[in-house]
């Protein structure tokens, strides 16, 4: 159980993480329909964090932090807002801060590729919630994709600047996929090895630089310390201020209700 | 041309006076076009500002259930958005130039959204209060004489009922939390109560475009009517909640059956509306800030679009 | 007693906060010599806070914040670190968010002009700790007078370009002048009724706009919420992300040691 | 032209041999000032670029005096590298061009700051390691033969040890605080240990240039050398703070009255060094931001000088 609660908590922890980044572009997108889409994604993958992370609660309550007695903060929420950095399981594509309208395309793109390889796999998953969230989320993120690869498409082919932006974008996120396909000993043994999807998934994303008349950045990946990214708990330098906004009131509030 | 425009007008008259819609397509008085733009545009404008101050706590939102209760409910304030340009656009003008309009200060929105969310229970408040006042101000606006607008602000109540219901929910839940959480929804009612009251607008006799926009039938009720109708519905509501409003004239009239009210500070109400609000300049910076970083995307948006017609057409 | 605490929180949340603001500046300046200088600022500010908050709490005990038996934060940490948004009473224009160079120079000039037209008031308070404290201020704020008003006029003077930055940071900074002169009882009370100084500061800020070429903007006053403003505990929208990023780390550890 | 420079380098090389300064008026090889140019304004741009990951947690200091020291640190780094700067202007290069090879890649920084800060130990394991790495390498460098260079260490090493000494005295004191605190500064210190040791470069036997800068002068030991007395020194130190090192091979060796210590990653040092570390792109972008953002400012200074200049004149 305690093996299958840790990989709730890195799929968990890459929805909760990105959802906060992708809601900070609320009221901020270039125009009314991507707010609403934007939202919609961030809104998609907040459900799926709450999900994953009740399961990995359920799964081994040891992880779940303590609070004071009688405290009637849920077990999603214990995750969620009182852990601290070196504890959260998502990978730094998740968490890096957000740049241009082509930098969120160019790594919802990558994200929703590689998210969708994995939740495909899990749909036939031993553990039933863990199939069920997956069979839900599987339908949510085909949408998030098909949104990025549009966008993707149009920007390389819209105007010499979004090419330009679109090219930036890219060189920035693309250091970040090795590390969405080198595989924990968790994901092989309880989940699905993204290793094993890494073809599947560089295919999927060729399909669209193929249609965009892109090519992928030379772009070597992105050290770690010692080896540990963000699966090991190495995080970058400014995920302690994202946790810090993202937890400020629920941590001000430890016996609260919301 | 008077000659001509005779019969339109009167089938215009008789179209309002018979309570049915105006059309796109129908004749339409220059100045009743005017009125329209203006009204329906400052309340599109009002629901695309009015996305910031709550915005403005969906990153802090203290439980994952509020957080995507929050960011559903943003997203709706764009959605509707979204539906009054469109029913602005069949006035005959594009979405483009009435942002424009609205970030170069031409147009206003609710003044409401020129005060600051400074705590989470400010959400609940602007759902049960500022969303409150906007429900009474918009259920009479379903009957409005203009179609698209009616039709609009049919769906619009419909879901700012829903999200009235959240916010009183959220300060209901707080209220059985901690003595914190209860003197924090205190505090949020306490600086809300006064300008959800101006939401209403100036005392009648200060409000020279009523008595036009009730005869057009885009305005069915005057401010003070509205305001009171407002007291009266919140008062229960403030009482099952457990929290007071800060303003000792607020009691029960037998006679007139209805609440007594004291004045809000009118001084205030129009250095707000005349843009020196705590967050006027704060709130145009930030729209005008989204539009001028998305114009390279609405450019290569077009481009693109342009393109694939050739493509298509070759 | 009660009065000159809330009279020295008054005046050590200014020097907290827009310490806090500049602070942001750091490696961020135009040029090293500015980092350096803006730094300096900052120091001297924070070192004001530390001995007006000290003063405050020796003053009026039942002002500082309770921590758990045994917590070793010092009292002036507590009161920067464990009180909430509506009990600082800094003016809003210590918090506002910085914007560019222009800005900072504008409102340095400002603040300080007002600043330091309070502390040579407060150098013959009755409070031998007060009137050391102004005693040192003086000449640090002279100082950082100075820097804002040869930028200032460098910037007015310089180039087409810096005139027009200067044109909006002022219209930016001007309506928060009046709250700084809008005097509370305990200021005619316990310290330097700011409102006798209005005039004082106007002459100078005159005669830096005078040799810069500048007139002062038509800006009215920027309301408050029922007539409250910063010296009552009502702040500005951005006042809770400041503190939440000031107040993170400390907040953890109500038992640490640093 | 030979002919000419043979005294020259006679010269020169006297001066080097009897452990003289070379001043900036002093004739000297063009590797010799390209060399340089390259290690001092590498060690400017490492002074600048390493405000950045201690910078990050001035906001954030959680008392306020540990907020006035850090910002004191940061501030005396800015005047480290404004020293250093000077000093590599002496031979011929711009500030201005200085910064640009740096934000263009073109120059390197010491690969250090290319790893992030976590938490507030960090500050402390940074002045205790890095800086103490740093003095290491730099003590002997107040007498390397290029004066200019050789004075600005002389004020920097005296700086950098207090700064050493408060890091050390913060962690110190968290020591002595909570059990999360301890923790934090044992986390902390794994972290940064292995990047500390690599500091001083690739081992002797794959660092070309070390021979010849010694040669010169301006280098005093080999990285393999300091790398053994930093080991030396900081393993009683952190006996007496009550932390560990990440490294199993750690131990006393008799024979050779010093420390055994195991192997850094030089896999992850080259890769770090080639670009690829956790934090290289975001410093650069940093840097170059603040370069670009102040553009306007550095325009405006210089135009307004000259005008100053134009009305003194007239």
């Amino acid at each position: 159980a305690t093996e299958l609660a840790q990989y709730c908590l890195m799929l968990g922890d890459d929805a909760l993480i990105y959802a906060q980044r992708l809601s900070e572009w609320t009221s901020r997108a270039p125009d009314l329909e991507e707010d609403i889409a934007i939202a919609n994604i961030a809104l998609d993958l907040v459900g799926q964090a709450r999900l994953l992370l009740a399961r990995a609660a359920a799964a081994d309550p040891s992880l779940v932090p303590t609070l004071p007695e009688g405290s009637p903060v849920p077990d999603e929420d214990r995750l969620a807002y009182f852990r601290d950095a070196g504890d959260f399981r998502n990978v730094r594509l998740a968490e890096v801060p957000n740049g241009d309208f082509a930098e969120l395309v160019a790594r919802l793109l990558v994200m929703s590729t590689w998210r969708l390889a994995i939740l495909q796999r899990l749909v036939g998953h031993a553990d039933a919630v863990v199939a069920a969230i997956a069979a839900k989320g599987v339908k949510e993120l085909a949408y998030h994709r098909d949104f990025a690869g549009r966008w993707f498409v149009t920007l390389a082919r819209g105007t010499e600047e979004s090419y330009r932006r679109l090219t930036d974008a890219m060189r920035a996120v693309w250091p970040l996929i090795p590390e969405l396909t080198a595989s924990t000993e968790i994901e092989v043994r309880v989940g699905a090895d993204p290793a094993v999807l890494a073809d599947e998934i560089g295919v999927v994303l060729d399909q669209v630089l193929a249609v965009a008349g892109m090519t992928a950045p030379d772009a070597p990946a992105l050290a770690g310390v010692r080896g540990r990214t963000g699966r090991q708990g190495m995080h970058s330098e400014s995920f302690s201020m994202l946790l810090a906004e993202l937890q400020v009131v629920a941590r001000a509030h430890p016996m609260g209700r919301w | 041309m008077q000659v001509d425009q005779a019969p339109l007008e009167e089938a215009f008259e008789a179209t309002i006076a018979g309570n049915d819609r105006i059309e796109p397509r129908d004749w339409m008085p220059d100045d009743y076009r005017k009125t329209l733009i203006r009204q329906v545009a400052q309340h599109a404008h009002s629901e695309i500002i009015g996305m910031q101050p709550e915005g403005n706590w969906i990153t802090r939102a203290p439980s994952l259930r509020r957080k995507a209760v929050l960011l559903a409910k943003v997203q709706d304030e764009a959605g509707h958005g979204l539906y009054l340009y469109s029913a602005t656009e069949t006035l005959g003008i594009s979405r483009d130039e009435l942002t424009r309009r609205l970030i170069s200060g031409k147009q206003k929105y609710s003044s409401i959204f020129n005060y600051p969310t400074l705590t989470y229970a400010d959400v609940g408040t602007i759902g049960w209060l500022v969303d409150g006042a906007a429900i009474c101000n918009q259920v009479p606006l379903c009957r409005t004489s203009y179609g698209p607008y009616g039709r609009a602000m049919i769906r619009i109540c419909k879901e700012e009922s829903f999200h009235q219901r959240q916010g009183y929910e959220l300060l209901m839940t707080m209220m059985r939390g901690t003595d914190e959480q209860r003197a924090m929804v205190q505090e949020s009612v306490n600086r809300f109560w006064w300008p959800a009251l101006m939401m209403f607008g100036p005392p009648d006799g200060d409000s020279p475009n009523t008595e036009q926009s009730m005869a057009w039938g885009i305005k069915r009720h005057t401010n003070d009517e509205l305001r009171q109708r407002f007291v009266d519905m919140s008062m229960p509501q403030a009482e099952a909640l457990g929290v007071t409003f800060p303003d000792p004239e607020l009691k029960w009239n037998e006679e007139r059956d209805s609440y007594d009210y004291g004045e809000p500070d009118w001084e205030e109400f129009w250095h707000v509306v005349k843009g020196n609000g705590p967050c006027n300049a704060a709130r145009v910076a930030h729209r005008k800030a989204a539009y001028d970083d998305g114009a390279w995307v609405r450019d290569a948006a077009m481009a693109f679009a342009s393109q694939a017609g050739r493509v298509g057409r070759s």
